[in-house]
């Protein structure tokens, strides 16, 4: 399989799956497609080398392991029992804190967006919640975001196990030190150098003195991807499984 | 005698007064939009909406007919096809106040009227400002000696008490129990309402408690105050093991509600529609 | 390689330990009689049982063997057939610590794990004496603004987190989700112990989560850290819809346990029994 | 049917039906097998005016309407949802405070019973609460409990809707006066009089001006009783029903 055949999306996926690779545990919540693809393929990859990966996407009726209702999903991860988490963010700024809420000063915005959902307690309580935002740009990626659905630190008198690792978008992918409240620059999207991530972005943040391209998914990834996930994904995102494999 | 109020659709509409605070069950959870259609119909009026935790298209098309004063929710979205116009609309235009909130509070204070008890504490959030409009969401310091972390802040959410909740659900017994599957924040929405109405794809002639595991997927029907029956009643939502959201009406939705005069026109087909589309 | 951990009663034995606080199932929600059997020839020490709220022979049992230091719920009888007498005999010779409560505090206590809050409210209990010897419960005045009576006293009882919870079911699915029907108080316990055990008639090939009916009747893989099978492994109690408690043995047992040297020649008998008797 | 054909249980459960005839649902607890069939012969009896009289025993299977554990019981109480439940006591003093879990000095107990159950909720929140305990001596029914499960009457800064309206015993009916904190004697078992009453009694109470021995079921209610709801309280309590009807 030829490198320019591989789709963009399938990149992202690919850097997600490397993400999740020591995970018991791994929770994707509503309109995830990426991140859920992701999560399956490690569970599958998991599999492989006889390891368990367990997957709960909520959007799925089979990939739903819950039964104590929607609730529950908040009850588990408070418990300690969820690894990993995606959230998104309609703005993201340089100490993790994100805005799902819309953007101008609250309660008077400028412009709305759908609220905070389950932010405000999954960001506290899951130790690895990925943040994953395709568009990589100054008005997504701000000095200070206008509304705080979620901190991405607090105050040690707070209980607080979890909170951001990672941030992945269309152009970049950081790590998150919760120590120095700064993000660090580690992968580059293909055909961008720095300077383009410095000039996208609103905030500042470290660098990776090894700093790498995005990885690409391997042939034999790919095709368990392709093959295996791809079908699965269907299930409960079909028209993103259609834009991307079935077209 | 019949052992449950068997209604129509319009008799459960009669029921919801105007300033009602209605329960509204997320996409995932049996949306009762032929309900829904009938109390835009009645013109309600402000109407305060409690979502558990989110609402889709109920929730937009009610704010754009002007049902709506007032919206408790943790998102209110078209899903899929991303925002909701007419919410979007009415929160940069005031129409509206919103009380921003977050899933598992919206579950908490649910459950604080469930067990009687008048708050549900709840960790995270502090920090958020979400906190800051709400006045009342109290913290406290833990003042517990052996549990949770010392001198940790923990926040207090109020029981809330709905009037009215309706939700739309596969089928009800010959006993009026009703099917909600692993649907369970509906049993909690029911726990914590005055009033509950169902809407229901068809009455059966089973009895859900001859077994366990039937019964176990069963909301009670003392907790049910009337069953209406309404074949694809949660169209153009989807309904669990029934059928699939009506992805081209909803699709055709989130673009007639971009402006209000086009959801104007396209909620004039809707309201008058004489029987809801069949979905597959 | 299977997708949960299949052990043997003995290897779920081995797992708790000297101390450990364990989570007892009330006498309708599967009581896991063949690991008790297990846990006492074991000899085992110093455990303390909490009982989800009661508990009947298994906890009389375990107390009678010299396995209890400390035991907290809301009951312990055994049922129709009368008081529980080594428990009795232990209070009465102060040879355990009793932490007296009421059912729905010990429900409380464990939803406050399960949502992870130091705490959970509830009203009833202030003026009872049960309070008196709580140490672990605070009274607060109602902190809250609009929810609840002004001024009014409410309980505070702190979040209790379980060591190991074993219980008995019906079966296993291929993937390790257990069905356990109608008796959520299972998912509570589960939700709040940091390790569970369960034992079950049988293992089948089913798939639980085909269907949202069967899946609400289960308890998720999710929460089980081992599955062992054990054929009438709630003999001699019930086990809903698979059979009935064994009447004569459980009356036998009532009476023999009426004095310690009666009670030790019964139990050289039930431990060394090389299988469990068939319950009809 | 012949007077003397009516067992001593039949009246008492005709009693305790009569108490029922105004609610919508009544609850019965545990090893309670004489509310239980009252319970199910006043839902019978509403059927046939075509009322309806909703009946949870939560020793059966089939009378059972929870689904939610065995928490909802006390949730569902909590929330108003039910209008009568029974209670029992080891000794019951004037102010109706029960005590379930011994006597002596506690913790020090020179005699151990069960425990307080879920009475320390239940009492304080559902309206019509029945004290049924059949034996009626001065140990029973005594000044002071030695250990209060559940009080009687509480101060007024507490949320208490629920409490104490009457007690039967095999001797007596009594109702509860809330404003004045004593019982009241309402009927007495057939072939006692007052004196037997008080000398059995170990707390003072009020006496009603019209007092009346126990009423005797009805030939039709008794016809009801063993031909419909016997059968029935032979699924979740067959060793009762086999003593009183089937042997």
């Amino acid at each position: 399989m030829k490198r320019y055949e591989i789709k963009f999306e399938e990149i992202l996926i690919s850097i997600l799956c490397d993400l999740l690779s020591d995970d018991n545990h791994v929770a994707v919540g509503a309109a995830s497609p990426i991140p859920g693809a992701a999560a399956l393929l490690a569970k599958e990859e998991q599999k492989q080398i006889r390891k368990k990966l367990r997957v709960t996407i909520l959007h799925s009726l089979r990939f739903n392991n819950f039964t104590d209702g929607a609730r529950e999903l908040f009850d588990c991860a408070a418990q300690g029992r969820i690894d990993t988490f995606f959230l998104g963010g309609v703005q993201i700024d340089h100490e993790a804190n994100i805005n799902l809420v819309g953007t101008g000063k609250y309660p008077r915005l400028d412009k709305r967006f759908s609220g905070s959902f389950g932010s405000a307690l999954m960001y506290y309580v899951i130790p690895k919640v990925i943040l994953f935002r395709e568009e990589h740009s100054p008005r997504t990626l701000v000095k200070k975001v206008d509304f705080i659905s979620a901190p991405g630190i607090s105050d040690k008198n707070l209980y607080r196990p979890g909170g951001p690792k990672y941030l992945l978008t269309n152009k970049a992918l950081f790590s998150f030190n919760k120590r120095n409240r700064r993000f660090c620059l580690e992968q580059i999207a293909p055909g961008l150098n720095q300077y383009d991530i410095k000039k996208q972005t609103g905030f500042e943040y470290d660098i990776n003195n090894q700093i790498n391209n995005f990885a690409l998914p391997s042939k034999s990834r790919l095709d368990i991807l392709r093959k295996i996930i791809a079908p699965m994904v269907s299930e409960f995102y079909p028209h993103f499984a259609k834009k991307i494999w079935f077209s | 005698m019949l052992p449950f109020e068997k209604m129509s659709v319009n008799e459960i509409v009669s029921e919801v007064h105007d300033g009602a605070l209605l329960g509204v069950p997320a996409d995932y959870s049996g949306v009762p939009m032929s309900f829904t259609k009938e109390l835009i119909k009645k013109k309600i009026k402000n109407l305060k909406l409690y979502c558990l935790p989110l609402t889709t298209i109920q929730g937009d098309m009610l704010i754009g007919s002007g049902c709506v004063a007032e919206i408790e929710a943790a998102a209110v979205s078209l899903g899929e096809f991303g925002q909701a116009p007419r919410f979007q609309d009415a929160v940069i235009n005031q129409k509206i106040k919103v009380r921003d909130s977050t899933c598992p509070a919206l579950h908490a204070q649910l459950q604080a009227t469930e067990k009687s008890v008048p708050f549900m504490p709840l960790r995270g959030i502090i920090g958020s400002d979400l906190l800051k409009y709400r006045d009342d969401w109290k913290v406290i310091e833990n003042p517990m000696k052996n549990s949770g972390k010392v001198g940790e802040e923990v926040i207090l959410l109020p029981a809330v008490q709905l009037d009215v909740l309706v939700f739309h659900a596969t089928k009800a017994d010959k006993n009026g129990n009703i099917q909600i599957g692993r649907r369970r924040e509906l049993a909690t929405l029911a726990h914590a309402s005055k009033k509950v109405f169902v809407t229901v794809e068809e009455f059966t002639d089973e009895d859900f408690f001859q077994s366990e595991v039937h019964a176990s997927a069963s909301l009670p029907a003392l907790y049910v105050d009337g069953i209406a029956e309404s074949a694809n009643g949660a169209w153009p939502c989807g309904l669990t093991e029934k059928y699939s959201p009506d992805f081209d009406e909803l699709k055709t939705y989130s673009l007639a509600a971009r402006n209000q005069s086009s959801f104007d026109s396209y909620m004039k087909g809707f309201l008058n529609a004489e029987n809801l589309q069949a979905a597959q």
